[in-house]
């Protein structure tokens, strides 16, 4: 179980083999990972194309949160391994913004703790999303209703 | 009661600062009370404190609704509903 | 979209890296690795040690299933993109089976058909395990009831 | 008519072949018909082809039912339930 803040980019490949090297009890491994999209979400790549996407947050706090949610995930599901990246700082289209991989016997625990944590981290983990279009305006990415909608079905 | 306040995305930007210390006045007892002072602080203060329940609150790292006793907070942090992931 | 049969491993981050390379228009990318474990379902390391697992499949008819499974879960969500790798031959505890990954605007889509996708290729690919145990045992694997209860979700 | 008779995993082993070429009677029309012919064609097959109904049926690469008409095949397998993934 590990959780890591960085601005370094991170290889997905290396992250499973780390998790699951030398093991022989683990039946499934499911891993989420979101990326930087070339439009805002609803607005179109020809009217309104992405630049940069800045991700702040609240150092410490990010940390205690992320424990959080990775302790709810093992309270629900029987994991064998699990693990959050989240980057910060600048990024452009197409880069790596998180990864969460979960690991278990059987893939119905590993497929529902990585979706509960990526809705978890979605509406409770303190990352706040600047976007910079190419035509010089930006500003702070809205919460989604969508995502409060997802976290309602895990109570 | 001396205090560390913390701000985040657009509320740090708004109010020009990203922290400041302050000694909150004793008769406030909640994170409700502590949003009420920071709304009369100054016209911008307003503006961004009573965004009708949009600035969510953390008291000592950990999420806080209104209700939440802030009497031996140590930091208490400010910031817009979160968008990572 | 693309499926694949083969003897040898997968690279995950390989395969993930190829799929996204140079586009700016996937926003979530959910894989799901199965893996051999190192005793049967139900029984205990201890007891029942697994030395290998041998994989025999339906050539032609392999291929045609995957390519209807996926064709079947591009109706249902709209996916940027897929792919499905299933190994076949001789396997070691902790070796790779089966990569699903999928691509999608949204991690809903992109969860759901990941899901979808294993739920038919457990039930409809024609491919059967068989173990053998370090005692010298060993036989076919049982289709899972639980598979096919899996599987009805979807109808 | 000639087709092609495909055999995979314990039903492989079982009779001991993987494939062979026959020419089925004229009579049979259905997958049920089919398995009715194969169950009486030994005692092994008796033992596995009367099962009760776990021997599953693909004709031309396709999953069949005991009703799908035969009567074009080319190449009809049987087979246990899946086990891939």
């Amino acid at each position: 179980m590990a959780i890591r803040v960085q601005t370094e980019d991170f290889d997905i490949g290396r992250e499973i083999a780390a998790l699951t090297a030398g093991r022989i009890d683990i039946g499934a491994v499911v891993t989420f990972t979101g990326l930087v999209r070339g439009a805002s979400p609803g607005k179109s790549l020809a009217t309104h194309s992405l630049a940069t996407m800045t991700l702040e947050h609240y150092p410490g706090m990010t940390e205690a949160e992320l424990e959080r949610v990775e302790a709810a995930a093992l309270e629900r599901w029987p994991l064998q391994a699990s693990l959050i990246v989240h980057r910060v700082g600048t990024l452009a289209p197409g880069d790596n913004i998180v990864l969460v991989v979960t690991a278990s016997l059987h893939r119905q625990a590993a497929f529902e703790a990585a979706e509960f944590l990526m809705d978890y981290l979605k509406t409770q983990a303190p990352f706040w999303k600047k976007e910079a279009a190419t035509d010089g305006t930006g500003d702070w990415v809205d919460a989604r209703a969508s995502d409060d909608q997802a976290i309602a079905r895990w109570r | 009661m001396t205090v560390r306040l913390l701000y985040f995305a657009w509320v740090r930007e708004k109010l020009g600062q990203a922290e400041e210390t302050v000694s909150l006045p004793a008769e406030l007892t909640t994170v409700a009370d502590v949003l009420g002072w920071q709304a009369q602080r100054s016209e911008i203060h307003r503006n961004v404190f009573t965004s009708a329940g949009i600035v969510r609150v953390a008291v000592d790292q950990t999420h806080a609704q209104p209700s939440v006793n802030i009497k031996h907070a140590r930091e208490i942090a400010f910031f817009p509903p979160v968008t990572g992931g």
